[in-house]
């Protein structure tokens, strides 16, 4: 029989407000095994783990329950201060009367008649508890960084300085993501590419660093320490180590017309192309569905003036199998769709552009050459309106519930740079609020209004309308003033919400990585471990895992770097004992339970074995606990009963059923 | 010629009714199994032998040249031997088994789970025209039977002539058929080393007639039938231990890996939880032999659970025959991303 | 309760608006036809409301220039809709007795041969009870 | 394909031409407008109280009659189409309004929101397709520059009358499209213009009638179009004969050449 | 009309839900504070293929009305598999108890992802209502197991 020790957390009121806890204590101690039962304020603070150290030492406990937050939160805290006092960790159970019960009910004496039945099913399980032991697995020494943006980069190189390879993985010709779009940047105002092509270069030039630019994660199996990633490099038709980068293929290909990505749509590019300049790798690709070669058959010019000869229309996607120790995603992100937004107008006028539009706008790179110019008419704006918050903090389902964070910042650059270089021009900004807090973010926009005269007005726009004669006509409030502000501009910029890469969500599966209702990867902690997904081995760098700037996104790369290094340096890690075992007296030697298993963890040996005195050979299931994850799906299939799993035996899985029935 | 001449003789004195051209095939077979144990092929062969009664031989073990006075094969043969290879798997030496046409699906099921070792098999695939239920027989109002002919393999005759004490009788062999017949999977042996005797067509209806039926009754009706059914249960466990699926060490319903370990029924969920999980743990691993309705002494259709399952996996996830092959994989050991939800179940009504 | 706290509360229970939620953008404002013509405004409704202030809308001119056009009602980005606030007030104000901004007396001047049914159907039931 | 119809007031009174357009064009286009039995006003107002069940009632009953002839509900006004649809929605979703709803109706089988309410465009669109209108029409109104007026009632809330894009609509334009003119896209075409409140605030919806005619004239619009008969009373009283302002069912009588025939009864 | 629910009854639901995420599901529900009815009471599994049709058959005897499993949407499976396979024997199994009579509305199954927290709570809304529409479940308790 097992000496089992109940602790019951009040979680300050989060618990004690719904659930009657000193009542849930005292109805453990009624339950068989239950020797000691007391509930305090937060069982998870030093104080708490304190409480249950010296109870375990006193009453010489074998098994605990905490009835308390999701084991997703603090399992791991309680089964260390177990093990701290001398108990085995996996001789604690966690009933979870926080999410599942005080959070969810709003009755206390309804919340504490289930808190104790969920407190039953728990000790039922700890009662059939046995002390479990991790085995070890090797890990892989290189890692994958996806997403070739600024977060990939910094990732990928602080990981490549720490002497561990690594690969970067970008959908893109090009890695430098969005940043390599921006014009300037806050709050200092230098200029994007000069920052960022440097660190493009040293990444193209590391020995450590692999990239695979125009290429997609396939799949990825495995786990942490020994990830096996597919990865399809899609056809360049573009030979990477023939072509010197001339550019002479681009000047001559006579299918110019698709819309430039880079450019957001406002200008064009040829069917082979990179998409900007300074882009790393320098080799073009051709997008097929614009290449007459490709769609008619006929042309080939690119081919007849590439003196390397790099041409390669036969090339195919390309399959790279490689093993990793540690994935890092960096996948970035991409401005909502204003489709919902008519309201603005974005759809109905030419002239009304979002924020990223107006980076290149304004970079002397882009489709205008720098100069500020209305689209429709190519005439120089008088009058500039900005829109904050468009999509961004929004209850209904048209937009996004979170604040995108840096929209007050880049449009206090925008409005700043603009008067700065055509002070004719008047700038007006309606806010709802101005959000700066950052490193000298503040006195970055009061210099925008103190020093560059921008006109801030509190309040949102109701409806840009658009005039016969191609101004527009902004209706918004000013809220401060009390007044309904009808304003003539000739350009409209919306600050839109930025939202999670869509191809996040596909890699998520993959990586069987938690993602948020707003397709923001999970982290393992919101806290204390922000740069690390819940699934071991997986790390998140940059927008994936929420808005931010670029000082920010830097910042947590280099953390999701040092994350993936402390991984790489380990030799060995301890894998999950929660593994299956085999019962030899009742295994059958069917095989069925290696056909279901998924990490090919059982395999099959002739034992002798002495079933109660006949000795004979038998063939048996043998489970690999290196491999083995402990789903169970082998428990199953074993119509016997042979095979069980560790932690979640089937006993014990019956005895919370029963414990819940009773 | 000798021997043929001798076996005629002993046959001869078990029944005066038959004749050596009707015995034509078990003569075959036992002439050969002495081939094959004098020769030292084989150590020891698995058939029937004759039991008390005219319709009751038994699985046995023959080992030496005197026990084949027993042997029979005949329409009462019914018992699947493959379960038998278990246990011959581990004995010295290789053993002679025969197996009708549908028990060879059982053995290469058995073989697929590594629990019946080919090498030490030697099959020999007889044929068969449809076995016969006594109970059927005994339904017709037909008693205090002597003997029987018309059941031997060779006999081209469709009716049976019973001897009994109250006189001669006479009844059709298919009405006299187990059900299991009706619905056969076929004449050919799908595994054997050798084969000796012709089979003939039986099957002239469709397994799942009597599933849909159930499958249309209301929730009520079907509970009542199954109630009514299950309630005869008294947990004797003969269609587990005759069942070549259910061929575990230890049962789960014996072991306490569940807490499930019970020897009697006390009230109706246990029968049910019994047979659900005992069909349920040889579900896409059945070959629908039908052994579990032949042996059940209280007559319960026991099959009727397993053709459920086989029906919802054809349905569900394309036709598949337990035993046809040795691929490794049944249907629930493997899956399909497009896989029906288990909200089908609702849907189907 | 005092009335006002009922009042707010049924204001509240009526129109299924929480007010809480604003976050006091002011887009409903903004998007106003009649804004000029409200002497409480839109995005004020909300905290009138929240701080329980019911006779002052009951008493405002913004009741009977609210065109129900729901434009605020479209582009709330919080789920607060002041348009329903608004139409929760007029309804208490023309469910307590002897407050109808319509009087039967006055409709035939009103009324010209083209009106539509609609517009006196319509009237009738936002004006009284 | 028959559809239970749903008149309204106006159209059964003031404006009964704009009625007998509908059904002949209906005909024509093969679909027939089953006039509901006794049917009563939908009160031109959506009643926003939730605990308002009354006033829902004669909708109720509307919806509850086309759902015993297993027909979905057409309107031609766009008031009515609002309320209609909007009480539906309650019926399918408001748990407490469909209870007590049906509690005052006690009908035989509860009304839960079965029956499709359909805008009269909406059957143009979704059931006869514009392309197959196209095709039917045999006097195109060539020339014509026309301006949408959508208003509030048929857009609003976007996502319970899910009848268009709120902000940009495109039925009105496309419908126009198909009638052989020309559609002008004016950002006052979603605009309210004060219909509810002419009676008291004559000069506040005057005001906004301007805005609405100048913002169309604007752009080059020769007339507009409503779905609303109150939209177009006050649009044509507040703006004399400079911009004159048509129902749809006139000009989709028009343009099948079915408008004599009607105007003749 | 069902307006009038039998208020007395309170039925004993037990949901399986996967560790990755029907269990993180729930947990948003209760982090997003969504309400569902405390007749739920929840077993956390590894993953959907670790539950047994023994563990259901176990509740109903022992006194369940319903029984939901939830687990990972199909392809989203921690172990990349183990709800595929899971899918199958729930399906076969639910179709077994359907045809012993046991009315299909008392078995569910549904995917709930960690990010579905307002699913999950609208799941078990629904599935209570279903259960307690069917009232008590008299088919397959085993009466022994009752504490009287």
């Amino acid at each position: 029989m097992q000496r089992i020790g109940v602790f019951v957390c009040h979680c300050g009121t989060n618990i004690a407000a719904t659930v009657d806890v000193k009542k849930v204590a005292e109805m453990a101690l009624h339950e068989p095994g239950v020797v000691h039962a007391e509930d305090y304020a937060y069982m998870c603070s030093e104080a708490g783990q304190e409480l249950i150290h010296k109870a375990i030492k006193e009453k010489h406990l074998t098994g605990l329950v905490v009835c308390s937050c999701s084991p997703r939160m603090h399992e791991t805290t309680f089964r260390n201060a177990a093990e701290k006092a001398g108990l085995n960790p996996y001789m604690v159970e966690i009933a979870n009367i926080r999410e599942h019960c005080s959070w969810i009910h709003k009755d206390i004496e309804e919340a504490t008649e289930k808190a104790v039945i969920l407190m039953r099913a728990a000790i039922a399980k700890v009662n059939l508890d046995a002390p479990l032991k991790p085995g070890e697995s090797h890990v892989t020494k290189r890692a994958l960084v996806i997403g070739g943006g600024i977060a990939g980069i910094q990732t990928a190189l602080d990981i490549a300085e720490a002497g561990y390879p690594v690969d970067i993985v970008e959908k893109t010709p090009s890695i430098g993501g969005r940043m390599s779009q921006l014009d300037k940047t806050f709050p200092t105002l230098d200029c994007s590419s000069c920052i960022l092509t440097p660190k493009m270069g040293e990444v193209n030039a590391h020995p450590n660093i692999n990239i695979y630019t125009y290429s997609e994660v396939e799949s990825v199996s495995g786990f942490v320490g020994d990830f096996t990633v597919e990865i399809r490099r899609k056809a360049r038709s573009v030979d990477m180590d023939k072509c010197t980068g001339c550019g002479v293929c681009q000047d001559k290909c006579p299918s110019k017309k698709t819309p430039s990505e880079f450019n957001r749509g406002l200008g064009t590019r040829s069917a082979i192309y990179t998409p900007f300049a300074q882009a790393v790798p320098n080799v073009p690709v051709i997008d097929r569905d614009a290449c007459i070669k490709f769609k008619t058959g006929k042309c080939g010019i690119c081919s007849k003036v590439c003196l390397a000869g790099a041409i390669d229309y036969d090339q195919t996607d390309e399959i790279v199998t490689e093993k990793y120790g540690a994935i890092v995603v960096a996948t970035g992100f991409d401005m909502i769709k204003l489709d919902k937004y008519d309201e603005y107008a974005y759809s109905q006028s030419k002239d009304v552009i979002t924020s990223l539009e107006l980076e290149r706008i304004m970079n002397a790179a882009g489709p205008t050459g720098g100069h500020l110019e209305r689209l429709s008419d190519g005439k120089a704006p008088k009058e500039i309106v900005f829109i904050q918050c468009v999509g961004s903090r929004c209850a209904d389902d048209r937009g996004k519930s979170y604040c995108s964070k840096v929209c007050c910042m880049y449009t206090a650059k925008h409005a700043m740079l603009i008067r700065d270089k055509y002070p004719d021009v008047n700038v007006t900004v309606f806010y709802i609020d101005v959000r700066t807090p950052g490193k000298n973010f503040d006195e970055f926009y009061r210099r925008a209004v103190e020093e560059y005269g921008v006109n801030y007005i509190k309040g949102q726009v109701g409806k840009v309308i658009p005039q016969p004669d191609g101004k527009l006509l902004v209706q918004g409030a000013d809220l401060l003033d009390n007044k309904q502000i009808l304003k003539e501009a000739d350009m409209v910029v919306l600050a839109a919400a930025i939202e999670p890469n869509p191809d996040v969500r596909k890699i998520a599966t993959m990586l069987t990585a938690s993602i948020d209702t707003n397709n923001f990867l999970t982290e393992a902690h919101a806290k204390l471990r922000p740069v690390e997904s819940p699934t071991a081995g997986i790390f998140l760098s940059g927008v994936c895992q929420g808005p931010k700037d670029i000082p920010e996104t830097v910042s947590q790369a280099g953390a999701a770097a040092v994350k993936a290094i402390g991984l790489l340096a380990k030799d060995k890690l301890l894998t999950n004992p929660c593994t299956a075992q085999s019962d030899e007296l009742l295994c059958n030697g069917c095989s069925q339970c290696a056909n279901v298993c998924p990490y090919g963890a059982i395999t099959y040996e002739n034992k002798e074995v002495n079933d109660h005195g006949i000795r004979e050979i038998r063939r048996l299931a043998v489970v690999n606990d290196a491999l083995c994850q402990g789903c169970g799906a082998c428990t199953v299939t074993c119509p016997s009963g042979a095979m069980d799993l560790q932690g979640f035996s089937n006993r014990q899985i019956l005895a919370e059923v029963d414990a819940i029935c009773r | 010629m000798q021997e043929f001449v001798e076996a005629t003789s002993q046959a001869g004195d078990s029944s005066h009714l038959a004749t050596a051209r009707q015995r034509e095939s078990q003569t075959r077979v036992i002439n050969r199994a002495k081939e094959l144990l004098a020769d030292g092929t084989v150590a020891r062969v698995l058939g029937w032998k004759a039991g008390d009664l005219p319709y009751n031989p038994e699985p046995a073990y023959f080992e030496k040249e005197e026990d084949f006075a027993d042997f029979v094969y005949n329409g009462f043969c019914g018992a699947n031997l493959s379960k038998y290879m278990i246990e011959a798997s581990k004995l010295e030496g290789k053993t002679l088994v025969c197996l009708k046409p549908c028990d060879t699906y059982s053995f290469q099921e058995l073989m697929k789970e590594h629990r019946v070792d080919r090498d030490k098999a030697y099959i020999i695939g007889v044929g068969c025209k449809g076995k016969l239920d006594i109970e059927k027989i005994k339904a017709m109002g037909i008693k205090g039977i002597k003997s029987i002919s018309g059941a031997e393999i060779e006999d081209g005759a469709e009716t049976l002539t019973i001897d009994t004490i109250y006189g001669e009788k006479t009844c059709s062999y298919a009405d006299a058929m187990l059900e299991r017949c009706h619905v056969c999977k076929g004449k050919d042996h799908v595994i054997f080393d050798e084969t000796i005797g012709e089979s003939k067509e039986t099957n002239d209806g469709d397994r799942f007639t009597e599933v849909e039926k159930i499958e249309a009754m209301s929730p009520e009706e079907k509970f009542a039938f199954f109630q009514k059914e299950l309630s005869k249960c008294i947990r004797c466990n003969a269609c587990r231990n005759v069942c070549p699926a259910c061929s575990c060490r230890k049962c789960v319903f014996d072991s306490n890996k569940f807490d499930s370990e019970q020897k009697a029924n006390v009230d109706s969920f246990e029968e049910k939880m019994f047979h659900i999980i005992r069909a349920f743990h040889v579900a896409g691993r059945c070959t629908d032999c039908g052994e579990c309705s032949r042996v059940c002494p209280q007559g319960i259709r026991l099959h009727l659970f397993n053709r459920k399952f086989i029906k919802d996996i054809n349905e569900l996830y394309g036709e598949y025959q337990a035993g046809a092959d040795l691929e490794p994989r049944t249907p629930l050991t493997d899956y399909n991303v497009e896989d029906a939800e288990p909200g089908i179940v609702a849907e189907r009504g | 309760m005092k009335t006002e706290q009922k009042r707010a509360e049924m204001i509240k229970e009526i129109s299924g608006v929480n007010p809480l939620k604003c976050m006091k953008c002011g887009k409903c404002s903004a998007s106003c036809p009649s804004y000029n013509e409200m002497d409480i405004k839109p995005h004020q409704f909300v905290s009138y409301v929240i701080n329980e202030d019911i006779e002052s809308l009951a008493e405002s001119k913004s009741l009977w220039k609210c065109l129900s056009c729901f434009a605020c009602v479209e582009r709330c980005p919080r789920d607060v809709k002041p348009g329903k606030l608004i139409d929760a007030a007029r309804q208490i104000v023309v469910r307590e007795r002897g407050r109808n901004y319509l009087l039967a007396d006055e409709i035939p001047e009103l009324v010209d041969p083209d009106t539509p049914q609609q517009l006196l159907v319509s009237a009738l039931r936002r004006y009284r009870r | 394909m028959k559809y239970s119809y749903f008149p309204g007031c106006t159209l059964k009174n003031k404006a009964v031409d704009l009625d007998h357009y509908a059904r002949v064009s209906a005909e024509a286009l093969g679909f027939e407008l089953e006039e509901i039995s006794e049917w009563q006003c939908c009160g031109g107002v959506y009643p926003l109280g939730t605990d308002e069940i009354a006033t829902k009632l004669a909708s109720v009953r509307a919806l509850n009659d086309a759902k015993e002839h297993g027909q979905d509900l057409v309107t031609v006004c766009s008031a009515c189409h609002h309320v209609i649809k909007r009480v539906n929605d309650d019926m399918k979703n408001v748990d407490d309004i469909r209870t007590r709803a049906n509690n005052y109706m006690k009908l035989d089988e509860p009304y839960e929101g079965e029956t499709t309410v359909l805008h009269y465009l909406e059957v143009l669109r979704d059931k006869v397709g514009f392309d197959e209108l196209k095709k039917k029409v045999t006097n195109p109104l060539k020339g014509k520059k026309i301006g949408a007026y959508y208003g509030c009632l048929l857009l609003r809330p976007g996502k319970l009358m899910a009848f268009d894009d709120p902000e940009n609509p495109t039925i009105m334009e496309d419908f126009i499209r198909a009638i052989g003119a020309e559609p002008v896209i004016y950002p006052y075409r979603n605009e309210c213009c004060g219909g509810y409140i002419s009676l008291k605030e004559e000069d506040m919806s005057r005001e906004m009638c301007r805005k609405i005619e100048e913002s169309a004239a604007g752009f080059g619009a020769d007339m507009l179009i409503t779905a609303c008969p109150l939209c177009m009373y006050n649009l044509n009283k507040n703006n004399g004969d400079n911009l004159p302002v048509c129902y749809f069912t006139e000009l989709l009588a028009e343009a099948l050449g079915l408008k004599e025939e009607v105007d003749e009864q | 009309m069902s307006i009038e629910k039998n208020e007395e009854f309170r039925p004993k639901i037990v949901a399986f839900c996967c560790n990755w995420c029907s269990y993180a599901g729930a947990d948003l529900a209760g982090s997003s504070r969504m309400t569902y009815s405390a007749d739920v009471k929840i077993i956390r599994v590894p993953c959907s293929c670790r539950v047994n049709p023994m563990f259901i058959l176990r509740a109903f005897e022992r006194g369940a009305d319903g029984v939901i499993m939830c687990g990972c949407h199909p392809g989203d499976c921690h172990y990349t598999s183990g709800n595929y396979y899971a899918r199958r024997r729930m399906t076969l199994l639910f179709s077994m108890l359907d045809y012993i009579g046991v009315e299909s509305g008392r078995t569910r199954v549904e995917w709930v992802s960690a990010a579905e927290g307002a699913k999950f709570s609208e799941t078990m809304h629904e599935f209570v209502d279903k259960i307690t529409s069917l009232g008590k479940n008299v088919r397959l308790e085993d009466l022994r197991c009752r504490n009287l």
